[in-house]
């Protein structure tokens, strides 16, 4: 046991400061998506919704509907479409109350303008 | 959006006195019960690892309980399986109050799974929700900004959040 | 795994004869999976057969609903290991009833159970059957695969003491803090473990019932959240069978891709194992020694493949991600690094030794009657190991050492564990070498895939970090799920659980079993 | 003052409650008057037996002429008056439990008959003057005891147990009549005192010999191991009071015949008959203790507790007579006080026990631990007094158990003076022995209350129990004797003191109390404590912490959940430790003497999957009865086959017999 104990002291501190300062493994970790509004056409809306395994993207008229307590992180909506969507960086995503994890993203002008949202200015 | 969101709503002013009652009676120590109710272990081992050297949440004042007589904490992972239900609701009564639920997970909050004949797809129906922890499987470290803001040492910073951003992506 | 064409030139001669005696005109039945149709009338014979035959195992045994009628096919599948071959066997049953398989092939019982649950139909002979799935309460009546049982028979529950000297000792299903929800029914006579069962049915999410309908894709979201602990292994064989069915063969740089996920899946659980372990026997420090290690391990994970559990790398057709092969050259010898030095000092600490040395002893017989996998068969001198069994790209090449130990106790599943973990290393480095990577096959033709249009179903597999992972997939013609099969690992080796529970006459060396196990409640009720 | 008028008394009450009985034994009201007037003969027994501790041995009371047997003679000594006493309490007890135990009716009449003809025998036995009065006594208690035992005579068990009682009776009659007939023989006298007074007649052979044979005779009566086999036959089948009367007198009545060779008649003697009779109890207390922790039935349970109180008490002579042979006559003389104390303790909670254990049979219709449970909530009055009892016999104090077995175990700490280093292990050895069986026994009296009181109910018959018409009064007035015993020990001392100088000629009075209502066993500055105020002070102690609890009580509305179950479906009443599983750590640390065999059967134990009810049973081998008795009884089977011949049937032959033995007598005669 005291071999055991030297060995602690010796491995040193690995603990984080979190959360009196950021922790860089935070970088690592998966993200949910941000969304670039300009980009977000009721075509791509609904093909995000379409791809989102867990129901997370939705679509309400001319708002994208996003929970942020359904998604998974799973970057489907990434993949499908590029240019729209984004890494939001956010882990701290804890809420007191479920309804501020459904954010309501406006989509690009009604959705008249179509594809990738590339020519859309912001 | 979820079945669990009016049960969010109708405990919310209870939950906020929670709150104040556990930084109260707790002052900054809270003792931990945690509950799967039908995940796929992810969460249990982030969870774990919640008292691994690299977070070690005791710093906090947070410990790990097994018996909900001496819980103050109560996080809930997975979907609620029905036929998981009266066990997870006895856990829940007994332990003393004040007592708050984090709903831990993308199953807890209604992701992964829809409300059917084997889950209620989420446990906001099943328990009364304090605090809510997205993620598949919520990190170790969004676990720790979770149970400081359910105790009301952190601030919650999703509701300024947009997910929207402009410009091209990175 | 995809099937890869191989000749059987390697093959035991016999096995020609096997599948003449089995209606199957032999050599032409090539490649790594064997389909045999099996009349219900000769399955008994045919079972006794293939069971005779020197390394055949039954890996599986399911049923799906035949498309007319109130039919059941019944699916055997046979691990010939000697011939790296899957047999399977298939059965149209169209009475209440069928000849009992595990009166001749033991590993059966447990899935004669499940299907009378989902089916409806049960084994000859009065054995009482175990509930497996189907909550005990009264006006249950959740969704099944088949049709629901006629009126129960009494005779289906889990084991309990019903009179004598003995008690039950409840535990759980909500027990220590950070496990699954598990109900452990321990009967004891006071001191020693008369018998113990597990009830599982409070973590039955009715996944395959599920996955019906979806698109593999889809589906394959759900797969890999059934068993998050280890996701690689199922998703991947799910992948395969899907991929098997629609008739792609991945691009070899994704198959490297999957490969490097499942070695580092594999290395991580072995690591968590070990945290258990001290954990299990109260070895605080080595317990925190095991987890930076696992930290370690999990963030290289995320920083290789963007997620600590390895979600989402596995794709149909493919590897949805590619590692940062210089994020894992930087990273992984530190990682494992912290792993062995652990490793060794708790090796090297005899309080520890004293714990896991001929502690939930079980026999190599025992392993192989109940068709027992991974490390916890090899730790009984079992060399079953998919990997060198059955191997395919990118295994086929790497030639995989197979570790094995005897003793069949804690002790040795921990040291089989420690030489996986090390092989996985290797495998790693070799398979960074080679370059590996994202990428995907598309489906040539139809959804029916390789131009057929017709309805397709395939099998699939790989060696996840507790064992032999299995998945079968049948597709409609329009691509979608008719009847997915999971088989984790955790399935097969539970049932090996009691037996090593009831060498033991301490009650608290249970939970060192469990912890050497590594098993997960939610891949059983998945 | 002379006890004997008032013993007179009681047994005129004996008599005329057995009269009663016999004629209107059928009616309830007869029945209770019957059961009163016993009472008024115990109470007098109680006053007497305590009055001839006071006041000495009475002059032998010659009572009518010659009869058939002999003169009658009767004498109340000091060393009787502690069974006496004892005699009258459970009297009065049993008096007071037997109308609402007991459905009236022809057989209830017949049974008080034999009932109180056997205190009546019993009372004779203990004021027997002389050797015949003695022996006619013993064996018409022991006929009667038989009679009692068969109360359901049709019962196959029944019949056993009366008969395995009767079969050791007579075999240890037989050795008493030996005894007596050396001693009779070698002081030409038949007067039990006068035997005393000339035993230095006897050489010292003969006493040898005649204390073994009054060791085993009567030991088959007080039930030292090998000799116990009857008490675990014959106590269930009894009716409640009958066992209790059984445990708490008859067994006496061997330990009296013990005490009456080893102090009285042949005081002193050598060392090693002390040891070997320290030895005797020691085993016996060990292996009692041992074997109640395998039963399931109360009343067995209960019997082997007996046999262990026993083995206590008979260690205690046995270490008493050592300390004579080695001149420490004040630890002789105190060791057979604690003896005689532990005696009446043993009788009250041991008496109280089986009443108790007959309410649980009226109200559950069983006596099988593993199919009671939860009584303390049904039962609340039974669960309050048997806890006393249970204390008692568990030796914890405050009660009166811990008290006489402190002062043994005081009396063994003080091997050391005997000087020889030898018997000073030896005598350690026992105290070892008794020091292992009183932590057995609280093991088994936790075990012997927590399972048919705490838990839940394991039966429906448990489930349903009512207290309401079941006797109350009988064991509640032993709970007090439990507790007064106790508390007033320095009292209760100072009479068996008394006692002890008329007995043993040595005057404890100053050394075992200095006043103060301290006990000092024997030498000063060696140990002593005060039973009155251990009692008190626990009181206090037990306060404190409730008035805490009353004093810090939160002022919010206290909840109340049900007990945490890890969330499963129900608790069942299988879940709970069982009376077998809580005792299994034994059955496995001593298999060598249970040696316990194991049986699992179930459904199907097929190899794949163990699967439907499972059903285990471990079985306790009956060491005694099977490799000690069994031979015998063979043997004695096979010479019956054998002399079975000459029983031809012939009245010629019959004849010849007669004529041959008068043949035999007469040659005799001549030489």
């Amino acid at each position: 046991m005291p071999l055991w104990f030297i060995r602690g002291l010796r491995r040193g501190v690995v603990t984080t400061r979190y959360p009196a300062r950021p922790d860089d493994s935070a970088a690592l970790l998966p993200t949910p998506p941000s969304f670039r509004p300009g980009a977000l056409t009721i075509a791509v809306a609904d093909r995000l919704a379409q791809v989102c395994p867990s129901r997370a993207l939705t679509r309400e008229g001319e708002v994208l509907l996003y929970d942020v307590g359904a998604c998974t992180a799973c970057g489907r909506c990434r993949a499908e479409v590029p240019a729209a969507v984004t890494d939001s960086g956010q882990f701290e995503l804890a809420a007191t109350i479920r309804a501020r994890l459904i954010k309501r993203i406006p989509l690009a002008d009604g959705g008249r303008a179509p594809g990738s949202g590339a020519e859309v200015s912001p | 959006m979820t079945a669990g969101t009016d049960t969010s709503r109708g405990v919310k002013e209870t939950s906020e006195a929670l709150r104040e009652a556990v930084a109260r009676q707790f002052g900054r120590s809270l003792h931990i019960r945690t509950l799967d109710t039908g995940s796929c272990a992810a969460c249990e081992q982030e969870i774990r690892l919640l008292a691994a050297p690299h977070y070690d949440l005791h710093r906090l004042g947070f410990f790990f309980t097994p018996a909900p007589r001496h819980a103050d904490l109560l996080m809930a992972t997975g979907p609620m399986i029905r036929a998981f239900g009266p066990a997870a609701r006895k856990t829940y009564e007994a332990m003393p109050g004040p007592k708050l639920v984090v709903a831990t997970g993308a199953c807890a909050l209604g992701g992964v799974y829809q409300p059917d004949a084997f889950t209620h797809g989420g446990i906001a129906g099943t328990l009364p929700v304090d605090v809510w922890i997205p993620g598949c499987p919520p990190s170790p470290l969004a676990l720790l900004q979770g149970l400081l803001v359910a105790v009301g040492r952190l601030a919650e910073k999703v509701q300024d959040l947009s997910f929207t951003q402009n410009g091209t992506p990175r | 795994m995809t099937a890869i064409q191989r000749d059987l030139a390697g093959r035991d001669p016999g096995l020609a004869g096997l599948l003449a005696a089995l209606g199957q005109d032999g050599p032409a039945a090539g490649g790594p999976v064997i389909t045999a149709d099996v009349p219900a009338g000769r399955l008994e014979d045919a079972v006794r057969r293939i069971a005779a035959r020197p390394a055949a195992r039954l890996a599986d045994v399911f049923a799906s609903a035949a498309d007319r009628g109130d039919a059941v096919i019944l699916r055997l599948i046979w691990g010939l290991d000697a011939d790296h071959a899957y047999l399977v066997t298939e059965s149209v049953i169209e009475a209440e009833r069928y000849p009992s398989l595990s009166d001749i092939a033991p590993a059966a019982f447990y899935e004669e159970c499940e299907i009378y649950e989902q089916f409806g139909i049960r084994p000859a002979g009065t054995k009482p059957l175990n509930r497996v799935a189907l909550p005990p309460i009264a006006d249950c009546d959740l969704p099944r695969l088949g049709r629901a049982p006629a009126p129960p028979p009494a005779d289906v529950h889990a084991p309990h003491v019903v009179g004598g000297h003995a008690f039950e000792f409840p535990f759980g299903p909500v027990r220590q803090v950070g496990v699954e929800s598990l109900y452990y029914g321990l009967v004891t006579s006071g001191e020693e473990v008369v018998d113990l069962y597990l009830f599982t049915w409070h973590k039955y999410r009715g996944v395959e019932w599920r996955l019906q309908g979806r698109t593999p894709r889809d589906a394959l979201f759900h797969v890999e959240r059934t068993e998050g602990l280890g996701a690689v292994g199922p998703a991947w064989a799910f992948a395969a069978a899907a991929e098997a069915a629609l008739g792609l063969a991945p691009p070899p740089q994704a198959e490297r891709s999957r490969a490097i996920a499942l070695e580092l899946d594999r290395l991580y659980n072995h690591a968590a194992a070990t945290a258990a372990l001290c954990q299990s026997t109260g070895l605080v420090i080595g317990q925190a020694a095991a987890e930076i290690a696992l930290e370690r391990l999990l963030r290289l994970n995320a920083a290789a493949f963007g997620h600590r559990y390895l979600f989402g790398v596995v794709d149909i057709g493919g590897a949805a991600a590619g590692p940062d092969a210089a994020a894992l050259r930087r990273d992984l010898p530190g990682a494992y690094g912290e792993l062995r030095r652990a490793a060794d000092a708790l090796l090297s600490t005899n309080s520890f030794l004293d714990r896991l040395e001929a502690t939930g002893i079980l026999s190599q017989e025992a392993a192989a009657r109940l068709g027992l996998v991974g490390p916890v068969a090899r730790a009984t001198g079992l060399p079953i190991d998919v990997r060198a069994d059955h191997p395919a790209s990118p295994y086929a090449e790497l030639l995989p050492e197979v570790a094995t130990a005897d003793g069949g106790d804690v002790l040795a599943r921990f040291r089989v564990m420690l030489a996986e973990a090390a092989e996985s290393v290797r495998l790693i480095e070799e398979m960074l070498g080679a370059g590996a990577g994202p990428g995907r096959a598309e489906p040539s033709g139809g959804a029916g895939g390789a131009g057929s249009d017709a309805a397709a179903s395939g099998l699939g597999w790989a060696e996840s970090c507790r064992g032999e992972a299995l998945a079968w997939v049948a597709l409609d013609d329009r691509g979608r799920i008719t009847r997915a099969r999971l088989r984790p690992a955790s399935v097969r080796n539970w049932r090996g659980f009691d037996d090593a529970c009831r060498s033991q006459n301490v009650f608290t060396d249970i939970p060192i079993i469990e912890a050497s196990f590594w098993l997960t409640v939610a891949g059983t009720a998945r | 003052m002379n006890p004997l008028p008032v013993l007179a008394g009681a047994a005129a009450a004996w008599g005329l409650a057995a009269l009663i009985a016999l004629i209107a034994g059928a009616s309830r009201p007869w029945t209770r008057a019957c059961c009163v007037v016993s009472g008024l003969g115990g109470a007098a027994a109680l006053a007497g037996g305590a009055a001839s501790l006071i006041s000495g041995n009475s002059r032998v009371v010659t009572a009518g002429g010659p009869v058939v047997v002999g003169t009658l003679q009767l004498q109340a000594t000091s060393l009787a008056g502690v069974f006496v006493a004892l005699l009258g309490l459970i009297a009065v007890a049993t008096a007071a439990y037997v109308p609402r135990y007991h459905e009236p009716g022809r057989g209830t009449g017949l049974y008080l008959a034999v009932y109180n003809l056997a205190l009546l025998a019993s009372l004779a036995v203990l004021v027997a003057g002389n050797v015949v009065t003695f022996l006619v006594a013993w064996e018409t208690m022991a006929l009667l005891c038989y009679l009692l035992i068969l109360r359901r005579p049709r019962r196959a068990e029944v019949a056993a147990g009366a008969f395995w009682f009767l079969a050791l009776s007579e075999t240890g009659f037989v050795l008493i009549i030996a005894a007596f007939v050396i001693l009779a023989a070698k002081t030409h006298t038949m007067q039990l005192d006068g035997i005393a007074a000339r035993a230095h007649l006897v050489s010292g052979g003969w006493r040898d010999a005649a204390y073994l044979l009054a060791l085993t005779g009567f030991g088959f009566k007080a039930g030292l191991v090998p000799l116990h086999v009857w008490l675990p036959e014959a106590h269930p089948v009894a009716p409640a009071d009958g066992s209790a009367f059984l445990s708490g007198l008859i067994t006496k009545l061997g330990v009296y015949g013990i005490a009456l060779f080893g102090f009285w008649l042949l005081p002193g003697g050598p060392a090693w008959r002390g040891i070997l009779t320290m030895a005797a109890g020691a085993v016996t207390a060990a292996i009692g203790i041992l074997y109640a922790l395998g039963e399931r039935d109360i009343k067995r349970f209960l019997a082997f507790s007996t046999i262990e109180n026993i083995g206590i008490i008979v260690t205690a002579f046995g270490a008493a007579m050592t300390f004579w042979a080695y001149h420490q006559r004040l630890l002789w003389a105190f060791l057979l006080l604690a003896g005689l104390y532990h005696v009446i303790n043993h009788g009250s909670y041991k008496a109280l026990l089986f009443l108790e254990a007959g309410v649980i049979e009226h109200a559950t219709g069983t006596r099988d631990f593993d199919r009671l449970g939860g009584l303390a909530r049904r039962m609340p009055r039974a669960s309050v007094i048997t806890f006393v009892g249970t204390l008692g016999i568990a030796a914890l104090p405050p009660f009166n158990g811990f008290v006489s077995e402190w002062l043994i175990f005081q009396g063994l700490f003080q091997g050391f003076r005997t000087g020889s280093h030898l018997i000073a292990i030896l005598i350690v050895l026992a105290a070892a022995t008794l020091g292992l069986t009183g932590g057995l026994a609280i093991y088994a009296f936790v075990r012997g209350y927590g399972i048919p009181f705490l838990g839940m109910p394991r039966t429906r018959q448990a489930a349903q129990a009512s207290e309401a018409r079941q006797p109350v009064a009988g064991p509640a007035l032993l709970a007090v004797a439990c507790a007064a015993l106790a508390v007033g020990a320095p009292v209760v001392l100072a009479a068996l003191a008394r006692a002890m100088r008329t007995v043993t000629g040595v005057s404890l009075r100053p050394e075992l109390l200095p006043g103060n209502l301290t006990v000092i066993p024997a030498h000063t500055k060696f140990s002593g404590f005060s039973p009155t105020w251990l009692a008190v002070f626990l009181l206090a102690i037990t306060a404190v912490p409730v008035l805490i609890y009353l004093a810090g009580r939160p002022r919010a509305a206290s909840v109340t959940g049900p007990v945490w179950d890890g969330g499963i479906v129900a608790f069942k009443p299988r879940m709970q430790y069982s009376a077998m599983t809580f005792s299994a750590p034994t059955r496995v640390t001593f298999d060598a003497l249970y040696r316990p065999s194991v049986s699992l059967r179930r459904a199907s134990d097929d190899p794949a999957g163990r699967s439907g009810p499972v059903h285990y049973e471990t079985e306790v081998t009956p060491v005694f009865e099977r490799y000690l008795y069994r031979p015998v009884i063979r043997a004695f089977e096979w010479l019956a086959d054998v002399v079975r011949p000459i029983q031809s049937g012939d009245v010629n032959l019959y004849l010849f017999y007669v004529f041959a033995a008068v043949l035999v007598a007469y040659l005799i005669a001549a030489l």
